[in-house]
């Protein structure tokens, strides 16, 4: 019975699934979304009025390993996925959680910059390094925030036992998103951290 | 008549090849995912490395650039299986990042701005 | 349902497309002819605004051209095609390659031809003013104009500023390089019968360089909305020989 | 999200059902408000969007009053400036966009013959969060002084150009209102875009190739990928305002080194694919209404569809045109001056195709028909004036005067809404199975197209005067008076023709001629079922071998070349399905099941926006309803169980 739903559920025109295709036009969408932000961090890129500067405030090794964590996350996430696809619900479970875990670590270090940027002057409304820095990094911290809030929904649903690999699908589209959420962080490291005229 | 019967009927596929879920065996192991993570954790190693080191800044820019490129697409290809996925899902997704790049490259520019 | 059908026939259609043909010309006729607007941007009293009006000539014959072709084509279909007979079904056609690539290369072309005279005059009336012209710095604020004259300084150097709305004073037959800055909001800079505008934007000092061919009298205005009283952002420009601008700012400095 | 199978036992998901099949009530207005019908959806955007359009029209004939006269005083220039912007923003985002969406709701699925769209609630989320904005956008008018005359609306203008759009400028919540308003407004337009391309995409029958769909299918595709990429864009630059604005952050701010044409580029790289999502759906109407009126098949099917295709990715080239005065220099002015003019070619084809479709026809003058001819005819008139811009240098003598604003009305009220008001006449009798009346509807064409000649062939005249848009007053001796007379009558006429139509809307849906499943003869497979369609709309999902499956069931070639029609062809399938259990091939029809959940998850937008606006402790209480929304969506079930 489970196989035959499986069947029906791809008895679409392309042979996709619906919730799938709509999972990548909502990246494919998304990607003008974060590039709006980021060209505007780039376009007022030494703009700034008054200081601080970014040179004055990143800590880049700091920053480093927050990017790091973050990429590491993508790889549990892709485990869970592997662990889900051969049907080992336990590995799964513990893949998610650490996703969900290094994810809240990322959202620790980005609280902790903030709060170290703010101390040392930087606000909002400073200069134009404030506003686009600030912006731009607190929309990505807000989908990443999103992302643990989805995997962690998914570990108590798992935990309950309502995701067996039938549902691999769920893992995957929550996949999706985390790591298109890795990697607009790569875009953001290197072009707003190690670029620095 | 459903999709399912019409297809019977003129005896195509059910499924699609590259439909996912058909094919679990394309999927790339464990293993190899771990393996492709090590790179990720390599190139950054080596990108912070290159933020150190004292060089012309262009070439800097080039070369953080290019390594950037390479692991935003390892983490596309291996861990968004795109490489392995249906080709609609790499149209639409380089299609909305061609399109950011290119519209907003021309808007930067036409502000004044540059990348340096 | 037929007869009530048949009480609007197409030849209801046929009065209006010349009507508002007609309208059309009028309009363009009137504005072409009637000297008594002071903001006619027909009635060209300067070289940039004549390019202007010669490069809108150039696209609004094509225009008028392919209006009558389209509306009249529409026109003469629907009279010769109207249903006769309701049980007809006239033959299925779905297309004509070579009509169809006919009419996508045709208007390609033809929009490329004026596309040449457009860029040239682009280029033309976007150049730096050139080394002689007068300077004038316009400072726009909500909702006013202030012009400031380099070429004119008192004893201590501070140059001549104006707020006066009803006479902005430009030398005539003289190029004038207007330096446009905003202290507040965008504004934009328009002397219809001297040339189109220009935008005047905070943070940045857009050049826009005009002659006046005689000496006369410019009603223009604020043409980018700027608030509250945008309407009554309004200036008069006033153009004379050389001389007598030299004289009116000698008596201004007083 | 994707749905996960939560455990039966799971007390909530028992609630949820609870709650869902009390929703089921046929007939109450519950069932209205937790719909997830594609056709109830498609019905509430319409009547929202014409009570806006309403809205939308009285702000405009007040401000036509005003400038009947030089030096008027009917309206001061602040409620002037808050009516401008007000009747702008309607007109855009809350009429024809809606409005448009309304079509491609009711008309789609049944064009593609699907029994509704990819994603029922999210269809149903899209509808709410529309709504809210619209109504949080146009609350912003009580909060000024309304009883005293001092309207609390936005005044910067529908564009809100930066940095008049800031609070240094523009004080009071009016704006605030405004872009907070439009960024729900754009959520629910993107997630109506993700919605329809996947419809498009995956919900075909069978047999239903791309190049078999019906060309307002192609255009509602075309529309939605312009949805999902623009869309994000505006997202952020009223991101950025709302920053600016709420939390004194710098983006527009020139004195800390920002630059306000920031605004401008955002702004129009979304504003000019914006301009096509407005006019493509109106293409697609009439490449539906010609053909059938005509009794031929559209011509030059293929060009059609990629001509739409060329004019979407064109649409991404184009911005600049908007900023030609802004001093971007000679060569941004060149290479978009060029653009510009080419785009002009792919909708020419367009024009052309649908005269050559008229051509040889048999063509009958009924209302529909009426509206369609119309908008080819003024939409070129919108397109030719469109040419006349794109010329640079005289674009620079027309850029913000009445020039444009006679352009654009050519372009989105004879292109949009003669096409819109088309779409209406046609496809009525299939959702009410009425027909509106003729005889009315050739009065309502004909005053609607006198009166919108009347009042904005003149604006093509005042501005080339050189009257400025977006003015309150002026002087009588500009030369303008006659012009500005011309207009406000014609504005008039436009009003009544606007009242004839609702007067013929609610008299035909009461007495109205039955229409019967197929009143035009038409050739697409929404007219093979009855009207109005049952919930399934398909009792069996049909099976399509050609382009206007519908024709080719009811006419053939004889042996001679001639057209016959087929002996019992296009019996239109209308028995009501076998039970369900026990429906033929054993499959029954799952209809989505009825939901609160995505009116819930919407409220929770407009609670979010009051709160920043008024008090932050609102928004928690906002997010939690989303949340709250969001977590019933995902965990009650989809359709009926089995």
């Amino acid at each position: 019975m489970a196989h035959a739903t499986a069947a029906d559920h791809l008895q679409t025109s392309t042979g996709l699934d619906n919730r799938k295709l709509l999972m990548w036009l909502f990246l494919a969408s998304d990607c003008l979304f974060f590039g709006s932000f980021i060209a505007a961090y780039l376009l007022y890129r030494g703009r700034s009025v008054v200081g601080p500067y970014p040179a004055d405030l990143f800590d880049i090794p700091f920053t480093s390993v927050s990017a790091f964590i973050l990429l590491m996350s993508s790889v549990t996430m892709v485990l869970a996925l592997a662990a889900i696809q051969r049907g080992n619900v336990r590995n799964m479970r513990i893949w998610l959680f650490t996703t969900a875990i290094l994810g809240t670590l990322f959202i620790a270090g980005q609280v902790f910059e903030f709060t170290e940027f703010n101390h040392e002057g930087l606000s909002l409304s400073t200069n134009l390094f404030g506003t686009t820095f600030f912006v731009l990094t607190g929309f990505h911290g807000a989908h990443v925030t999103v992302g643990v809030l989805i995997l962690l929904s998914l570990f108590v649903v798992s935990m309950r036992g309502g995701i067996q690999q039938k549902d691999s699908l769920a893992i995957e589209l929550a996949g999706l998103y985390w790591h298109f959420v890795d990697i607009v962080w790569i875009v953001i490291f290197t072009l707003v951290y190690l670029i620095q005229p | 008549m459903t999709l399912a019967e019409y297809r019977k009927k003129r005896g195509e596929p059910l499924i699609r090849e590259d439909a996912d879920g058909a094919h679990d065996d394309k999927h790339p192991s464990a293993l190899k995912y771990v393996q492709i993570g090590l790179i990720l954790a390599i190139i950054t190693a080596a990108e912070v490395g290159l933020y150190y080191v004292d060089m012309n800044f262009t070439l800097l820019v080039v070369l953080l650039i290019a390594l950037s490129v390479v692991k935003f697409s390892m983490v596309v290809l291996w861990f968004m299986h795109l490489k392995f996925d249906a080709s609609l899902f790499s149209v639409l997704f380089t299609g909305g990042l061609a399109l950011t790049v290119v519209v907003f490259t021309v808007a930067i520019a036409a502000l004044g701005g540059s990348l340096t | 349902m037929k007869q009530l059908l048949n009480r609007f026939s197409p030849r209801r259609l046929g009065h209006l497309v010349p009507i508002f043909v007609l309208l059309a010309l009028l309009g363009l006729f009137l504005s072409g002819c009637d000297t008594d607007t002071p903001q006619n941007t027909f009635d060209t009293k300067g070289e940039v605004a004549e390019k202007q009006a010669e490069i809108f000539y150039i696209a609004m014959w094509p225009a008028i051209a392919i209006m009558i072709l389209v509306l009249g084509g529409l026109l003469v279909i629907m009279l010769r095609f109207r249903e006769r007979d309701p049980k007809y079904v006239p033959p299925q056609i779905h297309g004509n390659t070579r009509l169809e690539l006919a009419w996508t290369i045709a208007p390609a072309v033809l929009l490329l031809a004026i596309a040449v005279p457009m860029v040239v005059t682009i280029w033309d009336i976007g150049r730096e003013p050139s080394e002689d012209a007068f300077r004038v710095n316009v400072i726009a604020q909500r909702f006013s104009w202030e012009f400031q004259y380099p070429e004119y300084t008192d004893e201590d150097g501070t140059p001549l500023s104006v707020f006066d709305q009803s006479g902005f004073h430009i030398p005539a037959g003289r190029e004038v390089a207007f330096y446009l800055e905003s202290v507040d909001v965008i504004h934009s800079f328009w002397l219809p019968k001297l040339g189109g505008k220009l935008d005047v934007v905070p943070g940045q000092v857009n050049v826009l360089w005009l002659r006046a061919d005689e000496p006369g009298s410019f009603s223009g205005q604020c043409a980018e909305f700027c608030g509250l009283d945008h309407a009554n952002m309004t200036m008069t420009v006033i153009a004379q020989p050389q001389d007598e601008l030299d004289a009116w700012a000698a008596e201004m400095l007083e | 999200m994707a749905s996960v199978a939560v455990p039966k036992r799971s007390p909530l998901s028992e609630a949820l059902k609870g709650v869902r099949l009390s929703a089921a009530d046929y007939g109450s207005i519950w069932s209205w408000i937790a719909t997830v019908d594609h056709k109830r959806i498609g019905i509430l955007y319409g009547v929202s969007a014409f009570v806006f359009f309403m809205l939308g029209g009285v702000e405009a004939l007040l401000l036509r009053v005003q400038l009947a006269q030089p030096d008027s005083g009917f309206l001061d220039p602040d409620a002037y400036n808050r009516l401008f912007t007000m009747h702008g923003t309607t007109m855009i985002f809350l009429v024809v966009m809606p409005m448009s969406s309304a079509f491609f709701n009711l008309l789609v699925p049944l064009m593609i013959g699907a029994r509704d769209v990819a994603f029922p609630r999210l269809n149903a989320f899209s509808f709410w969060l529309f709504l809210a904005g619209a109504i949080f956008l146009n609350a912003s008018f009580f909060t000024g002084d309304i009883l005293n005359g001092n309207l609390g609306a936005p005044d910067a203008g529908w564009f809100g150009y930066a940095p008049l759009n800031l609070r240094e400028f523009t004080p009071g919540h009016g704006l605030d209102f405004w872009m907070l308003g439009l960024q729900m407004f754009g959520i629910a337009s993107l997630a109506g875009g993700f919605n329809f391309i996947v419809t498009i995409l995956n919900m075909r029958a069978p047999g239903m190739t791309l190049f078999r769909m019906p060309v307002f299918v192609w255009m509602t595709l075309i529309t939605s990928f312009l949805i999902i990429f623009a869309m994000p864009i505006i997202a952020v630059a009223l991101f950025e305002l709302t920053f600016d604005r709420l939390f004194d952050a710098n983006f527009f701010n020139a004195e800390a080194g920002g630059n306000p044409l920031l605004w401008q580029h955002m702004f129009w790289l979304f504003g000019h694919p914006e301009v096509y999502i407005l006019i493509l759906p109106a293409f697609g109407i009439i490449s539906a209404i010609l053909p059938t009126f005509s009794r031929k098949p559209l011509f030059g099917y293929a060009f059609v569809v990629f001509s739409g295709i060329a004019i979407g990715f064109m649409s991404w080239g184009v911005w600049v045109h908007h900023m030609l005065t802004t001093g971007l220099g000679t060569v941004a002015n060149s290479a978009f001056g060029v653009t510009t003019i080419l785009i002009a070619v792919p909708t020419g084809v367009k024009i052309f195709n649908w005269m050559a479709t008229l051509w040889g026809g048999s063509i009958r003058f009924r209302p529909p028909l009426m509206f369609a001819v119309g908008t080819v005819a003024m939409f070129t008139l919108g397109g030719l004036s469109g040419v006349l811009h794109s010329m640079v240098p005289s674009d620079f003598q027309q850029q913000d005067s009445y020039f444009v604003v006679a352009h654009l009305h050519y372009v989105l009220f004879g292109g949009a809404i003669f096409g819109l008001f088309g779409g209406i006449y046609y496809w009525f009798p299939k959702f009410t199975g009425r027909l509106l009346n003729e005889k009315l509807g050739h009065i309502n064409f004909w005053l609607m197209f006198i009166g919108f000649n009347l009042t904005f062939m003149p604006m093509h005249v005042s501005g080339l005067l050189g009257m400025p848009r977006r003015i309150y007053t002026y002087n009588g001796e500009m030369g303008w008076n006659l012009w500005n007379q011309m207009s406000t009558v014609g504005a008039f006429l436009i009003a009544l023709s606007v009242l004839v139509f609702l007067f013929n809307f609610f008299r035909s849906l009461r007495h109205g001629e039955e229409s019967g499943p197929d009143p035009w003869d038409a050739r697409t497979l929404e007219w093979s079922i009855p009207s109005p369609p049952p919930e399934y709309n398909f009792k069996e999902i049909p099976t399509v071998s050609s382009r206007d499956a519908f024709w080719h069931q009811k006419y053939r070639e004889d042996e001679t070349g001639k057209i016959v029609p087929v002996l019992a062809g296009g019996a239109v399938d209308d028995e009501a399905p076998e039970d369900e259990a026990e429906g033929e091939h054993g499959h029954g029809i799952h209809l989505p099941s009825p939901s609160y959940m995505p009116l819930i998850a919407a409220s929770g937008f407009p609670v979010i926006a009051t709160g920043l606006i008024y008090d932050y402790a609102l928004v928690p209480v906002g997010f939690a309803l989303i949340l709250i929304g969001f977590f019933g969506w995902v965990l009650e079930p989809a359709t009926e169980e089995e």
